[in-house]
């Protein structure tokens, strides 16, 4: 089975700023942007520990792009 | 692979974000609750979500199964009609300290006691946020909150002792922070017939944070990461070295006959006792 | 034969006078067709000394379903006769265990020995009670004995149904006068 | 242990010497009950022993819970798996049901709660009579919130009310109270139950529409949405909020405002097939006696012995309570001069009584509060002092 890309996508509006994400990724995936919301610095890093999604009170992080577009709309 | 499990389980016609404060565990909590039934492969249709009032109780209503938010510390008695009247139903109960030990604390005894296939998830916080920071029946001596300026004078319940002590097959605690150990309770205490009882410590960044000077959400998300312990561990302290220790891991995890299995067996004696009940 | 009556098996606790005025109201109700309201004793009251189960009795509809006044009271305990004597109407029927009652005598005050009969005749000091259903329904006629057998036999435990019978029968057999 | 045997009529209908309690356990089985929640409480235990011992026989389940609060929950709980439920208590324990009884009102689940009245308030007098929870079982719970009630007055009425209960809760999807008292739940009468096809069953109204597009407090199918199971495939979210259609949490004034009327005006609406009722020689009454539950049984005995001295007396039992229905008050014959309300409490039904009665008559309530029955003597007595007063 080929290796999907890695994809991390963090949906804003539903972001509540907490930075659980920042503060205990293991690999500094991702920081804190300069509008003040998380983003991500380098997907490369990622080793996909699912920290980030399991941390996320507000289910922000989107793993898959068919969801990121299927949630975009609401 | 990572999975966008908990968007499989959004209810289509729910707006988010959601209630909860910026830092709560809530969200955290509900996620591993989803992940935990998702992995066991129930069915969304034959999954009920039972609730009852507080912070934590307003999670059924953001994931799609069927559920029930009742009234206020009474989760575990529309749980218990729930699971009787269908005992093929999965009960899953979210409930907070709050809601489930001090006006539930009499349903929260006698389900264990009865020990019915249920799971109760206790999101414990030590406080009321809904109603403004008051004290809960888990918060520590000397604790401040609303309704304790002086200070906390009441020592806390234990939730975990109490579950194991009045019955319960499957007691277990996690924090919000070790969220995978807490996915693997839950779905260990959902695979378990019997009542399981799964305590979440999880951070009030914004409630109890401000009566007790905790600090920023994740001040007090690594504060709770800092003082876990496993029950091995605990073992080897001694009471004053406890004091502000979480203890995690599982408490119990026993047979005890479960109630609507014996109910069960009750009904097929009372179906061959119906003859001597012919009309005369 | 009247066409109402009002009836009060009074004694206390234990001595089975409620199953008593079940037996008496199912077979007067369902078996002899009549219109019955039964009620009894509750609570802590069932339980103590003067404890009652009551009937009507009537060939029309039953309005009012707890006697105030009686045709007809039973005692089988001291307590239960003190309290209810009173309330025997005029002309009414008074049946006492004389064994357990200290009474006093008159017209239509029929005294018997029912406990000791029950434990001499029958052998079973707990059948005083159907001993005493005997007895009603040969003085008063208010049901009749098919009746009164048919709901008997329908209530007790299995294996019991000859020394019910018996005790039934002996009850009904005995000669009473009554104590002026 | 049972304390009754039941026999077969000529006709094959099951015929016994119940009490009120055991009729209606019994005609609750008839109406297809499947599961029952209680607590111990007089006088009303005998319900929940009955349902203990013969639920379980026809493939339904008895629960004793630890209180009343979770025993209530634990009926709706189960009703919203598609069962038929009940629970029954009296005063003190009906009290405690409020709470959860205000979250069934709210959310239309179908349940029968059973309230044996005994004295109060309080502890009051556990094991004697009375009426004094009329107006509790109205307004007991917090908020304005739609509530059906009936009082049987006979072990008869016991049985066809039970199962009428169980039919009102179903078609209008709305708990049912049945407010026996003392009297009726513990006397023993010769009861008839009716064969099957004598009785008519209503069950819960369900929906055809696509799962994805249900709506648990759907308004396009009129004021009584369709109600499906929690386990089927229609899967959705109830509250003891406020909700909207789709039972989500609103604050929004208009949807409170309708869903407020709405459950409401299902049963307002519907109050003349809700209201039952009899009337006894009320033709060519000038006096009369409106009563409901046991002390009904009274006013009958007190009409018969005053037409006996010549006393134009007629006598209207209530069957239903709540919803109270004003049209049978405005129409009554206009020869009627003396209207007599008669309660076991201080006076309770009276007050919606002359709340509608806006003709010039002379209305009184004859209460007795205690905890004795009221007997027909009593009455007549009442009645012919009032007689002497005006004469």
């Amino acid at each position: 089975m080929a290796k999907k890309t890695k994809y991390l996508y963090i949906k804003k509006n539903w972001c509540k700023q907490c930075m659980f994400c920042v503060e205990f990724c293991p690999r500094d995936v991702i920081e804190v942007g300069e509008d003040g919301y998380p983003r991500i610095v380098d997907i490369t890093k990622c080793r996909e520990c699912t920290l980030c999604i399991s941390l996320c009170p507000e289910f922000a992080i989107i793993t898959e792009p068919e969801v990121t577009e299927q949630l975009e709309v609401r | 692979m990572m999975q966008d499990i908990i968007h499989q389980y959004l209810r289509p016609s729910k707006k988010f974000p959601h209630v909860w404060c910026p830092g709560c565990g809530d969200g955290i909590v509900l996620s591993a609750i989803v992940r935990a039934i998702h992995s066991l492969g129930k069915s969304k249709n034959e999954t009920v979500l039972v609730s009852g009032i507080g912070c934590s109780s307003r999670a059924p209503v953001y994931v799609d199964f069927p559920a029930l938010h009742g009234t206020h510390g009474r989760a575990l008695a529309f749980a218990t009609g729930i699971k009787m009247a269908n005992p093929e139903l999965t009960v899953v109960v979210i409930t907070g300290d709050g809601d489930g030990l001090a006006i539930g604390g009499n349903h929260f005894i006698h389900a264990c006691r009865r020990n019915i296939d249920i799971t109760a998830v206790v999101f414990n916080n030590s406080i009321y946020g809904m109603t403004g920071g008051q004290y809960s029946p888990t918060m520590k001596v000397n604790d401040y909150g609303a309704t304790a300026p002086y200070g906390n004078i009441e020592r806390p319940f234990d939730v975990c002792d109490l579950a194991s002590a009045a019955g319960a097959n499957f007691v277990a605690r996690a924090t919000a922070y070790h969220a995978i150990m807490l996915e693997k309770f839950i779905k260990m205490g959902i695979a378990k017939k019997g009542l399981s009882i799964i305590d979440v410590i999880t951070p009030c960044p914004t409630l109890y944070s401000f009566y007790n000077k905790a600090g920023k959400n994740i001040d007090m998300m690594e504060s709770i990461r800092d003082r876990t312990i496993t029950i091995q561990k605990a073992e080897q302290l001694s009471d004053a070295e406890k004091e502000d220790k979480i203890v995690v891991g599982i408490f119990a995890n026993r047979d005890f006959p479960e109630y609507t299995g014996i109910y069960s067996d009750l009904m097929e004696r009372a179906k061959r006792s119906v003859k001597d009940e012919e009309l005369l | 034969m009247k066409n109402f009556y009002e009836i009060r098996l009074s004694g206390s606790g234990g001595q089975g006078l409620i199953t008593m005025g079940m037996i008496m109201g199912e077979a007067a109700a369902l078996f002899d067709h009549k219109y019955v309201v039964q009620t009894q004793s509750y609570g802590p009251e069932a339980r103590g000394g003067a404890c009652k189960a009551e009937l009507i009795i009537s060939n029309s509809r039953v309005n009012n379903p707890k006697p105030i006044t009686v045709d007809i009271l039973l005692t089988l305990s001291q307590p239960a006769y003190d309290k209810y004597i009173p309330d025997v109407k005029p002309g009414g029927i008074v049946i006492i265990d004389s064994s357990l009652v200290k009474y006093k005598k008159g017209k239509g005050v029929y005294p018997l020995p029912i406990t000791t009969f029950a434990e001499k005749d029958i052998g079973l000091k707990v059948t005083a009670n159907v001993v005493a259903l005997g007895i009603i329904c040969s003085l008063t006629k208010v049901v009749s004995y098919n009746a009164l057998e048919r709901a008997l036999l329908n209530r007790i435990p299995p294996g019991t149904e000859n020394i019910n019978k018996k005790a039934l029968s002996f009850g009904k057999s005995l000669k009473f006068k009554d104590n002026i | 242990m049972l304390f009754y045997k039941l026999y077969k009529d000529e006709q094959g209908r099951k015929v016994g010497f119940l009490q009120g309690n055991e009729a209606c356990l019994e005609a609750a089985l008839i109406a297809g009950l499947k599961f029952f929640a209680g607590y111990p409480i007089t006088p009303s235990s005998e319900i929940a022993a009955v349902a203990a011992e013969k639920l379980p026989m026809y493939g339904g389940r008895f629960i004793q819970m630890e209180d009343e609060l979770s025993s209530m929950a634990a009926i709706v709980g189960a009703s919203m798996t598609g069962k038929k439920t009940m629970t029954a208590t009296s005063g003190p324990g009906f009290s405690l049901k409020q709470e959860n009884l205000g979250y069934a009102c709210l959310n239309e689940v179908p349940c029968v709660i059973v309230n044996v009245q005994r004295g109060g308030p309080s502890t009051g007098l556990p094991t004697q009579v009375s009426q004094g929870d009329v107006m509790q079982a109205k307004w007991g719970s917090h908020g304005d919130h739609p509530i059906i009630a009936l009082s049987p007055s006979s072990v008869q009425e016991v049985v066809e009310l039970t199962i009428q209960a169980f039919n009102f809760a179903e078609q209008y999807r709305n708990p049912v109270v049945l407010l026996m008292d003392e009297t009726v739940a513990h006397m023993r009468e010769k009861i008839v139950f009716p064969l099957a096809e004598e009785t008519e069953i209503i069950n819960r109204h369900h929906s055809e529409v696509d799962p994805q597009k249900y709506k648990p407090f759907d308004t396009s199918f009129g004021d009584i949405p369709p109600f499906e199971n929690f386990g089927s495939e229609y899967r959705y979210f109830i509250t003891g909020l406020i909700h909207d259609e789709y039972g989500y949490p609103t604050t929004k004034p208009l949807e409170v405002k309708n869903l407020l009327d709405r459950i409401h005006r299902k049963i307002n609406d519907h109050t003349q097939q809700l209201s039952l009722f009899e009337q006894y020689q009320t033709e060519d009454a000038e006096t009369l006696i409106i009563s409901y539950g046991s002390p009904v049984r009274s006013c009958l005995g007190a009409m018969e012995a005053g037409r006996k001295k010549g006393m134009k007396i007629g006598v209207l039992q209530l069957k239903t309570i709540w919803p109270f229905n004003p049209e049978i008050f405005t129409k009554l014959p206009s020869k009627i001069k003396n209207i007599y309300v008669v309660e076991l409490n201080m006076g309770q039904l009276i007050l919606e009584i002359e709340r509608v009665i806006k003709r010039k008559v002379n209305i009184q309530g004859i209460n007795k509060y205690d905890g004795l029955f009221i007997s027909d003597q009593e009455i007549l007595k009442y009645l012919e002092q009032q007689q002497g007063k005006k004469s």
